[in-house]
């Protein structure tokens, strides 16, 4: 029993441990991506008693990201404006911090593992219904920001928390669309199961994974994602010429961080739930439990070990790649207007998602069911 | 997940069609309306009307039958098919009275007309369901409906504040009806009204929690029919909301909330009638007497009509308390002829608003009768049908009601309630002598010539005559509703409440 | 569900409740409500209805209560002064309305199929609070039921939109520009 | 014919009510209505005719089944109570009618006609039912039609009238209606069957707590009626802010509606509660007698006296009721004819004076024998009518209910006498007030006397009051066998009531042994 | 493991809890929040006894619940909205063109 609960802490603390460095690791790549990207050097000036100069290495700006933001973040004043409501203020980025971190209890990071006989799940929460707790989770994100924008006693973060919570929640109904065809398409709510169903392939060398009966479904989840953590394009709530800030407009020092770490994570879950969904999760193309089996007949075996190993490390490129992806949006997409995000979540992504999950059941019904 | 599942159900398409085509006509009516301008409002609400006729249809195809269907949730009977009928009747007819009014007080059409058709859905669902999640189903949607209909004439502050009041107080009894079926269902392992008759009929070992949970949904019941003391919100909403919406209201939401109060108390919780009835005993006579008290001092037509509504409510519960298949046949009997009556009531009422001119107070009416005699002697017969004066539909109903109390040994409350019909004479007759003995008031013509209108006061004042004089075919309608909601369960005891 | 546990939730799910009717500001009021509702969800899961326990988080939590959030925003209701009057009417509604609370409650625990002292296991079969399960109720028995609860919502939507939109032609009142302050403390 | 001539003579009015509305001018409407009234006036005269003077049952009986579920028959019938109120109906709507026509209504005389035909049919359908479901409806039904003719065309205070009527009367008919429906309950347990018929309720069997309750529900919508004092004060009111017509039909026929109303229904449905109501009612009765005499003595308006000399009149027919023997009952029923026909015409009389002169202050008056010989003339006549000089009809129906007391109740009678003499007293007052003297108001000279119409409507009434009085014979003789028939159920019940052991108290001789042997 | 009447105890406090509500405050959207409060005492109620019983009816009735709860909330906010928009208050004791 005891060992279960310090395994079962251990994987917990890990998950947090790797998605806290995840986003760290973001935090790097947008300043550096995006000065790439710009044709700008981006941040390079901190550097450690110039070691790196002196090795004659060029300025990654790693510095300036890791060490000398935090340290400036975490000291700076925590500044509350006058008239805010002091508790709410305090509350809300932790509010929004947490739901997005617990997501990640369920999120299965590989297939299982043996050690010394004992099986162990490379999920923090083995949880068959985890595509409700995901949904769950999810719709708590709003209040910390909506909160965030209320209590700062301040117009444009009140109209900022207004149109994140607006938004969050207009685009949640699309999302959890497209998840619900996902599940009707795997007859599953547990995840784990829907990473396993995608192992395998079709015609002897496509992968079976769900973006390739799921396109629409895809699209949906990306679109809706990137609103959820409300990034360019729609990055409305916190659109600098228009509301300085937007939230946490009014928040400095720590509690800012914490926002910023929020966003950041949001990123990563999205990454997660398309890597889990439609790309098959920890699903290594053409790899079974024995080994490689290679379009063609050919057969690479592996030990079980290495299976293992390289689902876990396949999962993480695939989630980098949708983190680097989502981050590039930034800089080649203009921002919505608010009528236009609205109307893209209501009139656009809602029929598409409705009539995905129309076809899906039919599709599934006249199969003659998945179960 | 297989087909099979689909498959095991019971399917009846007598109970699923005439829910259909009232939903099916609802939307298109939403479509219609989205497009429609405000002059093609007419026509959606002839539209609307059609629909429920042809509602009608498969309703009447299921008489004869008596069974359940869906798994036990809904009741394929000639009580549903009564009840049906009736809801069916007051829909169209809140729609013809409705056509000049939406028209005139620049009301959306489409939406004005689907939400009735919703409400309308609502009701009938609550007449046939034998289950009481199926039950809270349709009075919910009855109830959002109507909410959203008191509240229709947004731009006027009165309406809004009424569906405010109306709303707030029936989430309220929602939360005790809700706590109280939850108890029932932890006493008796069930929510399918048939087995929780069996359930009772075997005996409980928790009688507490039952009885608890019976008191709650009775709580519940006595929000919607608007007893006292749970009236509190009808004349608020009666005067806020739009006139043909106050009928619909005192009559539609009436009749089916007494439907579903009759089948779970009459018919299925007969077991306990010596406790409930008793608390309906005290509740019947306060609620008449409060009714008709207040009621006296109205100046405010609709807010009068209102009070009555209340009063009426109250003439009822006498039935329920009385308890006996006599009391529930006259139940029926009697709301027919309230259908009638006070539908035609508040339709003369419409007949007599526009905009900017609102037959609010009594005093208004002065001298109407000389401006317009036809609509003068319609109300005149409708409120006198209301009093009780024979021979019209009101005093057969409160006849046999009050024939059915007695025999169920309530002399004392049927007292009260021949006193309380004595004091509503007062304030009918008020009316009347406004109309007919004083002169001034607001010198408009109704609007005459309208044909809904018309047709809808004269199926009103038709149907008061018609029910008051010859009795017997309705009487023997009601009874064979009833005989039907018994017979559905073959085993067990046929008599409705064992006194 | 440990005892302790168990305790912990329910005299925070009172506590949140008494929160939900005490605080003076809605807002409050309302992240009380969230927490209660929380909790709820928890005990659910706690009773085995685990489906029902996300269901209710994502409904409650996720929908309608940031529903309930937007318009007290839209409304700009503020912190309440001290409700004064009628203090003796409230107090007597209070006190009546607690003892029912108390008897319903003290009713309940004794009455409750199972009691007070059998503290047993539940009845429940191996998938009892799954979405499996509940699927199979609601697309079988209560099938009716369910569609229902589709013109439920049409109904509801309609209503809805039908009561809040804005005229097209509306006078001044119904929009008065510069209405969304900040709330002012 | 016969066999639907009382539906035609009920549902004539209502045709006629039809007709009425067609039309154009208002000539037309009172050419129409007075044609209308006529009709019943001439199928009543037909019944008479035809009605077989010595059979005791119900004669014409319609029967067919309405409500069969309830037991509810469409049943009429007349026998010799209902004969004469069916004829005074039909003769005062129709003279009231071709009154009326004579400028007395000036304004909506549609709506006029239409009210008085269809309160007519009321009427007339209340003392033909036969059952008890379609009686209460009649019952129901004319309060209506009255109610609009006091609070439409009346004066003064009508509305306040009207309301008063109404409520007064409704308060009454609902609690008859839960008795109705109790004892068809009571009698449904007792005989097996449900049903609304009248001959088959006779034959119910009631516990005495039951029969007593019943009676009362019964008893209180009568009282109101009649009225009977305390129950009177809507009287005085209603009557005097009436319509003349109104007053006529209220008077001259409604009132009767209560004493039928005991006759046919309260004392034969309960004849032992009504024995043993004797008292009570004969002394209500003789307060009513007294009472309205005084009262009307200190009238200054002529139209308030003759209303509370109604209140007096009908003591005397409550008290012939209650003697409850052959004289008394057909006194009572005599008494309710001359009632009608002269408290009709002294309406009548006062409605002229006031079209006339717009006041009804007696001291507005004087001397009017020389501006109005005519109005005098007949003013003596019916007056002495109603003071029940011999000779005149009112005597007739005045000795017989003395008479009837007498042997029943000294003390009464005694009474009642002095009931007599001060109606007399208060009658000639006023006569001399109004009539004799000097003419000392100058707008009551040069009055214009009688038209030929108004001579009209009051020659049947001088007839009638001569011809009673001189030849009751044909009258009485076809009252007493159906008076017979309902003695004949008292008589059984005060058989019953002898026995000692329903009421031993009430026998004096079975306690007194028993005191005495307590005091050995 | 605890038994459901202790789970049915907290119900109807809670349930107790909101009717106080729903009784003493004057606001109307914290009036509505006093009856969700009520209706989560009575799905709680719902689920424990169903959970006593291991019947699904239970769970059903809780899910309908839910969707009514939602469709309630919609057309009760609009409502409040229409009334703030006529009045600029939702203080139940301010709204007196009709008396309570």
């Amino acid at each position: 029993m005891s060992s279960e609960l310090v395994i079962g802490a251990v994987k917990a603390i890990v998950v947090l441990l790797l998605v806290l460095n995840l986003t760290a690791l973001l935090l790097w790549f947008e300043r550096k991506g995006s000065a790439l990207m710009q044709d700008r050097v981006g941040a390079n000036r901190a550097a450690i008693l110039g070691v790196g100069r002196r090795l004659g290495l060029p300025n990654l700006g790693l510095v300036n990201t890791l060490v000398a933001d935090s340290l400036k973040l975490f000291t700076k004043e925590d500044f509350v404006p006058a008239g805010a409501d002091r508790f709410l203020h305090a509350l809300a980025p932790f509010l929004a911090l947490f739901p997005v971190l617990v997501t990640f209890a369920v999120v299965p990071l590989g297939d299982v593992i043996r050690l010394g006989g004992r099986t162990v799940e490379l999920q923090a929460a083995p949880l068959n219904a985890a595509v409700l707790y995901l949904l769950a989770t999810l719709g708590l994100g709003v209040y910390g920001v909506a909160l965030g924008g209320w209590a700062s006693n301040n117009r444009w973060a009140l109209l900022g928390g207004i149109r994140a919570s607006a938004q969050m929640l207009s685009y949640e109904i699309a999302m959890g669309l497209g998840i619900l065809s996902m599940v009707m398409t795997y007859g599953t709510l547990d995840l784990q199961a829907m990473c396993r169903a995608q192992g395998g392939v079709w015609l002897g060398w496509l992968p079976r994974w769900g973006i390739f009966i799921q396109p629409l479904a895809f699209v949906l989840l990306l679109v809706a994602g990137i609103a959820e953590s409300k990034r360019v394009p729609f990055d409305l709530p916190e659109g600098e010429s228009e509301l300085v800030a937007g939230y946490f407009t009014e928040y400095s020092g720590g509690k800012q961080a914490v926002f910023m770490f929020t966003d950041f994570a949001e990123v990563v879950l999205v990454a997660v739930l398309l890597t889990l969904f439609f790309f098959g999760g920890w699903q290594v193309p053409y790899l079974y439990s024995d080994g490689f089996h290679l379009p063609g007949g050919f057969l690479l075996a592996l030990p079980q070990a290495a299976v293992a190993l390289l689902g876990v490390v396949a999962f993480f490129v695939k989630t980098l790649v949708f983190c680097c992806f989502q981050l590039l949006v930034r800089w080649v997409m203009p921002r919505m207007r608010y009528d236009q995000l609205m109307r893209l979540g209501w009139k656009g992504l809602l029929p598409l998602g409705l009539i995905n999950v129309v076809a899906t059941a039919c599709v599934v019904v006249l199969a003659g069911g998945v179960g | 997940m297989s087909p099979g599942v689909l498959a095991a159900v019971q399917f009846s398409w007598l109970a699923v069609l005439p829910l259909g085509i009232v939903a099916l006509a609802a939307v298109a009516v939403l479509l219609a309306g989205a497009r429609a301008g405000q002059d093609q409002g007419e026509a959606l609400g002839w539209f609307s009307a059609a629909a429920l006729a042809a509602a009608a249809l498969p309703v009447l195809a299921s008489l004869g039958r008596s069974r359940l269907a869906f798994d036990g949730t809904v009741a394929v009977d000639a009580y549903s098919v009564y009840f049906e009928l009736v809801i069916l009747f007051a829909s169209a007819m809140t729609v013809l009275i409705s056509l000049r009014y939406v028209a005139e007080m620049g009301l959306a059409p489409g939406e004005y007309y689907a939400l009735v058709l919703f409400a309308a859905l609502g009701m009938m669902l609550m007449a046939a369901a034998d289950d009481l999640i199926l039950i809270f189903l349709g009075l919910e949607t009855m109830s959002l409906a109507v909410y959203a209909l008191a509240g229709f004439a947004r731009r006027q502050a009165r309406s809004a504040e009424a569906a405010l009041k109306y709303f707030l107080l029936g989430a309220f009894s929602t939360g005790f009806l809700l706590y109280g079926i939850a108890l029932i269902y932890g006493a008796a392992g069930t929510l399918k009204l048939e087995p929780l008759r069996a359930a009772l009929a075997a005996g409980t070992d928790h009688r507490t929690l039952l009885l608890c949970g019976v008191g709650l949904v009775l709580i519940g019941f006595a929000f919607k029919v608007a007893a006292v003391p749970f009236h509190m919100w009808t004349p608020d909403a009666y005067e806020g909301a739009p006139t043909p919406i106050a009928g619909f209201m005192a009559v539609g939401v009436k009749l089916a909330s007494f439907a579903a109060f009759l089948r779970v108390f009459g018919l299925h919780l007969g077991a306990l009638a010596p406790t409930w009835t008793a608390v309906v005993w005290v509740v019947a006579a306060l609620t008449m007497t409060a009714g008709n008290l207040i009621a006296l001092a109205q100046q405010s037509l609709k807010r009068m009509l209102a009070y009555s509504a209340i009063a009426h409510a109250g003439y009822l519960l006498v039935g329920m308390a009385a308890g006996s298949n006599e009391a529930a046949g006259a139940i029926l009997y009697y709301l027919l002829g309230y259908a009638f009556t006070n539908l035609g009531a508040f339709a003369v009422v419409v007949a007599l608003e526009r905009r900017g001119v609102e037959h609010e107070s009594i005093a208004d009416l002065r001298g109407l009768g000389a401006r317009a005699p036809g609509l003068s002697a319609a109300l005149a017969l409708l409120l006198l049908s209301l009093t009780g004066m024979p021979p019209l539909a009101g005093f057969v109903g409160k006849l046999y009601l009050f024939k059915a109390a007695l025999d169920s040994g309530l002399v004392w409350l049927v007292v009260i309630a021949v006193l309380n019909s004595v004091v509503s004479a007062y304030y009918y007759l008020r009316v009347l002598v406004a109309v007919y003995m004083q002169e001034g008031g607001v010198a408009v013509a109704p609007l005459a010539a309208r044909p809904a209108l018309l047709v809808a006061v004269g199926a009103a004042v038709l149907g008061t005559v018609l029910i008051g004089v010859f009795p017997a075919p309705y009487v023997a309608a009601a009874g064979a509703a009833l005989r039907s909601a018994l017979s559905l369960s073959s085993p067990g005891p046929l008599a409705l409440i064992a006194r | 569900m440990p005892a302790w546990l168990f305790t912990f939730v329910a005299v925070l799910a009172v506590l949140g409740a008494l929160g939900v009717i005490l605080q003076r500001n809605p807002v409050h009021s309302l992240l009380a409500l969230v927490l209660v509702l929380s909790l709820i969800a928890v005990l659910f899961i706690a009773l085995g209805a685990v489906a029902l326990g996300f269901l209710q988080a994502i409904v409650y939590v996720g929908a309608i209560m940031v529903l309930f959030l937007f318009v007290i925003w839209l409304l700009n209701l503020e912190t309440e002064p001290r409700e004064g009057g009628r203090l003796l009417v409230k107090l007597a509604a209070a006190v009546l309305a607690a003892m029912l609370a108390a008897e319903l409650a003290a009713l309940a625990w004794r009455a409750a199929p199972g009691g007070a002292a059998a503290a047993g296991a539940l009845h429940q079969g191996a998938n009892y609070g799954s979405m499996a399960a509940l699927a199979k109720v609601l697309m079988g028995e209560y099938l009716l039921a369910f569609e229902v609860t589709s013109v439920l919502l049409l109904a509801a939507v309609v209503g809805a939109v039908a009561l809040a939109r804005k005229d097209p032609g509306a006078g001044p009142q119904s929009s008065t520009p510069g209405r969304l302050e900040p709330p002012l403390r | 014919m016969e066999g639907y001539l009382l539906t035609a003579l009920v549902f004539s009015p209502l045709v006629g009510a039809l007709f009425v509305l067609v039309p154009e001018d208002e000539r037309g409407v009172w050419r129409a209505a007075s044609l209308f009234s006529l009709v019943p006036l001439g199928l009543g005269i037909y019944l008479f005719v035809l009605f077989r003077p010595h059979e005791a049952g119900y004669q014409f009986v319609e029967r067919y089944p309405w409500i069969t579920r309830f037991g509810i028959y469409y049943e009429l019938g007349v026998d010799g109570l209902s004969l004469f109120l069916v004829l005074l109906t039909t003769l005062l709507v129709a003279l009231s009618m071709i009154y009326s026509a004579g400028g007395d209504i000036e304004q909506r005389a549609r709506e006029f006609c239409f009210y008085l035909l269809v309160l007519e049919a009321g009427l007339l359908g209340a003392l033909l039912a036969l059952d008890l479901f379609l009686f209460y409806i009649f019952w129901e039904v004319m309060l209506v039609p009255m109610y609009f003719l006091i609070g439409i065309w009346g004066h003064g205070r009508k509305l306040y009238a009207a309301f008063k009527f109404i409520l007064f009367t409704m308060l009454g008919s609902a609690l008859m209606l839960v008795a109705i429906l109790y004892l068809v309950g009571a009698a449904q347990s007792s005989l097996g069957r449900l049903s609304f018929e009248l001959p088959v309720l006779y034959g119910a069997r009631l516990t005495p707590g039951q029969a007593r309750w019943l009676f009362a529900g019964f008893a209180v919508a009568f009282a109101v009626k009649v009225p009977i004092w305390p129950l009177h004060t809507w009287l005085p009111d209603a009557h005097t802010e009436a319509p003349t017509a109104g007053s006529v039909i209220l008077a001259g026929v409604m009132l009767k509606m209560g004493t039928y109303g005991f006759l046919r229904f309260a004392i034969p449905l309960f004849p032992r509660v009504a024995i043993e109501a004797t008292p009570l009612f004969m002394a209500l009765a003789v307060i009513g007698i007294i009472y309205g005499a005084l009262v009307a003595m200190v009238q200054p308006d002529l139209k308030r006296l003759v209303a509370y000399s109604s209140v007096s009149h009908l003591g005397f027919v409550m008290l012939g009721i209650f003697a409850l023997d052959v004289q008394g009952v057909e006194g009572a029923l005599y008494q309710m004819l001359n009632h009608g026909i002269s408290t009709g015409s002294l309406f009548l009389l006062v409605g002229m004076l006031y079209l006339r002169r717009h006041t009804r202050e007696i001291s507005e008056f004087g001397g009017l024998w020389q501006s109005l010989p005519r109005w005098a003339a007949v003013f003596m006549v019916i007056m002495l009518s109603s003071i029940g000089l011999p000779g005149l009809n009112g005597f007739v129906g005045e000795f017989l209910i003395l008479l009837g007391t007498f042997f029943k109740l000294r003390v009464a009678a005694v009474l009642a006498v002095l009931g007599v003499v001060l109606g007399a007293l208060y009658m000639l007052w006023a006569y001399e007030r109004v009539s004799f003297g000097a003419i000392t108001r100058e707008a009551n000279r040069g009055l214009a006397d009688l038209s030929p119409r108004e001579l009209l409507v009051m020659v049947p009434m001088l007839v009638l009051v001569v011809v009673m009085g001189l030849y009751p014979g044909p009258f009485l003789r076809r009252m007493e066998p159906s008076v017979e028939v309902l003695l004949g159920r008292v008589r059984a019940a005060r058989l019953e009531l002898a026995q000692p052991v329903v009421k031993p108290q009430l026998s004096l001789a079975a306690q007194a042994p028993l005191r005495g042997k307590q005091v050995r | 493991m605890v038994a459901p009447s202790y789970y049915l105890a907290l119900s109807a406090l809670l349930f107790g809890i909101g009717v106080v509500g729903v009784l003493v405050r004057r606001n109307a959207i914290v009036i509505f929040m006093s009856i969700e409060v009520m209706l989560n005492a009575a799905n709680l109620a719902f689920v424990a006894l169903g959970a006593e019983a291991g019947s699904v009816e239970g769970q059903a009735f809780v899910f309908f619940v839910l969707t009514v709860a939602a469709a309630e909330a919609a057309v009760g906010l609009a409502i409040l909205i229409a009334v703030f928009r006529n009045r600029e208050t939702v203080n139940a004791d301010e709204l007196t063109l009709l008396r309570w």
